[in-house]
């Protein structure tokens, strides 16, 4: 529909420091069922990145070899997590690895305060995101709805935010409305992503119909009974957002009214007879 | 030999080196990045990097993540 | 997207008395800025079907002969209402008079019991669907989400049922969300449209996600600041809903649970040293 | 000449039937269909349906709906 | 309290079909683990009301008996239910045979649309209501949040109409807030009284926050760990409810408030020194 | 009803930095519409704490005097504020001038990220409660529903932690209802007190459900058209909620459950006749 | 003997009023109300409610109810 | 002479302590706290806290609160 291909591609693509992007949805790639169905679901989501993490490497093992040549293969930009870090140090450390692993100063910062709830620990993110930066990286960080830390973080060097829906793998959808709304008013010119959370196209809809500028998930497709369709779902469905948010929403109302004009209407001016 | 803490495991191992550790665990065609006691060593100076006993070290690669 | 095509159009048309339709999104054709904008909107909509009503001539007008060359030239299905009657008797009568004027057995068959709420009345609404279907209509009556009306509505003979997600114009989206999943679970086989209520694109894609067949709407476009664009937002929110919906959505969780898998995780097993 | 009340409107007419009320009302071109006292009459009952003090008629057009 | 005894006792008491009612909490008696605890329950609630139903008895049985003698011995006005009934006709029936036994002509008016979902089938709800109010009976009809079905029992000639906060025993609390809060805006004068899905103290202050007349409710106090410690829970929510309409709530806003000034705020003027 | 006093008032006072309290209600002071309906409102609350702060005072002035005779004529405890200050600086030496002029260890810690949206400042908290709690105070914290700040702020000696059920003055009742069962489960034997953006008293039933110790609010019973009538509404809502809880509150459920038994109903096996 | 459905049992009985059906059926002490055919059946018009084979009769008492 | 700034507002003074200007200004019988430059200033320090010119000086009072 090129009415979607002007307004989304051509009139404004998602900036991620610097490099513009087509797409507006960022997808994981842990959980899926095969290498195989990560592909097709990679290439149904129309995803310009994929995130991706660094795990301990058995004696001799070739794996890690063999998933950087399938991602390689997907014509993707690589966005490497921090995942299951639970200190500024550790994530700084992974930051660096990862760096050297795959070539790119970009980092999705994960922080994690514990490992039950992996509730964003937002000093240990705001510490790491201050020393990253320093060191060249640009950083991604996933993080909480509160404005005080966006604000840290964004005086750490942060140029993208990314504060979740609800907490990662719940699958609750948006949680708390107003405040992503009230981060989305106080940051205008902030690349706002809505990580983690998100379970259902809808909740990727509401998100970019807030004004966020992009969605990061991964469960919710990886987790489908066809990933690749659910994939190809998100892509409409931010698609979906985006748009309604460009084409200017009408607000809620408390009163009934009709959609159908009411003047002219046939026997109005009648007493009914029922 | 020495007795390192190679990714959370015990390992004896005559590696001086990072670098040697590196080429005996035969990980030379894999994709591997290396730190030890908590802060990175880059591929360049694996060879410099000596071990002592009871360093934790950590190899890793790239994995599917969210 | 190949894999949307193939999933929503070939593999299961929306069937409206037996007629396939490529499309799953109705719309609406008042309340436009301009004509021309309201011809951009259903051709941005994709949409298959448009509704329309019947309203008082005045001597000599040709209002009515216009507005139809518009209708027909956009080579849709049209879908007539009986927007604002009061009892079954208004509503039959103009029934019978859309047969007249738009040649076809369609009717969205609204009757209100007040004009402050434009709450269907549901007693009113089954009389005359019964009336209705018995004189050869098929009828697409707009409801509540009450089971009990929709049982009757089904034995009167209607093929379709169109619960609201809220009263006509509120944009609020699904107020009884339970309500209309039992609905779904009890008429399995009943073509299920959401009517009135929507106002953005994650509504539309929330109600498909349901497996709702269809998403009537109106408002929430004619309204919008750039009704055609927003017309395309819907078209890609039904879409996605639907994707949704057939790739099989996981369900919300309470505990918060990793997307990257947690074992082997770099320093797991040290404490962390903040 | 009789009163009717046409479309809500109180019209003072020399037409004897609703075929002629449209005919007089300059309907002809337009696209339109008719009740009266609330029961609908199809065009092809039109020009046999009398018209008497006081009914009540609706001529009603196509036009934008939801 | 003598704010709270003044305000809800003293100055206007509930009025049930021109009886007084000092307690604004109706409570059922089914489901509790003994006798003796939902006599316990029945005081603490200080309930004014409480409902019983019509069941077959055995041969010989004497367990009706024994069941209204201690009922009886609580001191409360009963209500009857038409709880099971399918039809006007089974309701009609089993009103009459509740009047001659319990000597009241109060029944509480249950026609279920479906055994699965209880949902009320407001046709044969309607049809119920106005030949039992013909005959004399005072109707206390169990309905959903439908304005249109509400106006035909009050044109039915109930004085009274009970509207569900969520489907029996659901204990979801409001569903359709909007709902109830038409209703009660469209029936000022009506006794408006939430029955059925409140599952939480919460919930029935919510309710008569509204302004809602009372609430009825039986499960959430029934299979509570401690029924008596619930009731008196229920009890203290529905003053707190009432109290709360009757003082003017604020409603919400969308800004954020300070409530201490911010005038003369020590250090305001200067610049703040992290 | 003594059902009540004994559980609520024998069985476990709330516990406040050793102090027990009766009353798990604590009461702002802030925008009565007189200093008299201030004393009404505070006994109509039967609060056991008040929260004040400190102000500018203009030369020669006395109303501090005034005001402090005023609350020290209530007879209940003392907490002072920190209203305002946006720095752990500022708060710090606002909680000393408050120690001097109040005699309490007592302070209610409050750092604010910006006077627009007064969200807590998570960073600021933590620093200066860490340095009030080694300076001998005992720290009341307004924070967010973090989880990783109030691990925090229990590492910095907070024995109490309030987290807001929504923005200060939103009067929007519990937003992140998850967020605060969360903290609820995570911190069993930390004294939770809910703080800001209670609307209604069915806010602070519900949050006493969760298990909360105790809720802390202002604006709702100051700004209410009679305060001393809601207070005395709030006094009863905590109640209820406290009661509920200890209660022992049933799950809601999915599916529709009757509460009168249906075995023995009435033509239960005969089929419908309509 | 005639073959009733009582309360949604068949029942043999030589009972020929809902009178003497309740009095056979020993519910004399308990506190019932009578129902025939989905009709009710007032206390004092059980002696004189003929009873006819086939006829569902229903006897309920007070219970628990929400 | 030297100039504060008072309570944000700039105040040319003879008092050379925080004791003297509270008195200077009346505040005797009122129920007051002082801070100086940010940091909290005791009563019992009060005629010992030399006050320069620029000083930044709060006096505050207790006043209703949320």
């Amino acid at each position: 529909m090129n009415i979607r291909d002007q307004t989304l591609h051509e009139s404004d693509p998602l900036m991620l420091y610097g490099t513009a992007m087509r797409s507006r949805l960022l997808l994981g790639t842990a959980g899926y069922p095969s290498p195989a169905i990560l592909a097709d679901a990679v290439t149904a989501a129309d995803a310009g990145v994929v995130t991706v993490s660094l795990r301990r490497e058995t004696a001799g093992g070739k794996t890690g070899a063999r998933f950087l040549d399938l991602i390689n293969g997907l014509g993707v930009k690589v966005l490497p997590n921090t995942a299951g870090c639970r200190t500024a140090r550790e994530a700084i450390t992974t930051a660096e690895m990862a760096r050297e692993l795959f070539g790119t100063p970009w980092i999705k910062l994960e922080v994690i305060a514990n490992d039950d709830t992996l509730q964003p620990d937002v000093f240990g993110l705001v510490e790491a995101a201050d020393v990253l930066t320093r060191d060249g990286f640009q950083v991604f960080p996933y993080t909480t709805d509160d404005l005080s830390v966006a604000e840290r973080l964004q005086r750490a060097g942060c140029e993208i935010i990314m504060p979740w829906a609800a907490p990662i793998g719940t699958a609750r959808g948006i949680v708390n409305r107003a405040g992503l709304e009230s981060l989305r008013a106080y940051f205008p010119s902030v690349t706002l992503i809505v990580d983690a959370g998100i379970g259902a196209p809808s909740h990727a809809a509401a998100a970019m119909e807030l004004g966020y500028d992009a969605v990061l998930l991964n469960t919710a497709v990886a987790k489908a009974a066809d990933p690749a369709v659910m994939a190809a779902a998100f892509a409409a469905a931010v698609k979906a957002g985006r748009l309604g948010f460009e084409a200017g929403l009408m607000p809620p109302r408390d009163m009934a009214m009709p959609s159908t004009p009411v003047a002219g209407t046939p026997f109005f001016d009648l007493e009914p007879k029922s | 030999m020495i007795d390192l803490i190679v990714n959370g495991r015990v390992l004896a191992t005559a590696a001086k080196t990072v670098g040697e550790l590196v080429a005996m665990q035969d990980y030379v065609g894999g994709k591997i990045a290396t730190a030890v006691n908590g802060h990175f060593v880059p591929v360049g100076r694996r060879a410099t990097t000596l071990l002592n006993p009871g360093d934790q070290v950590e190899i890793v690669t790239p994995r599917q993540g969210g």
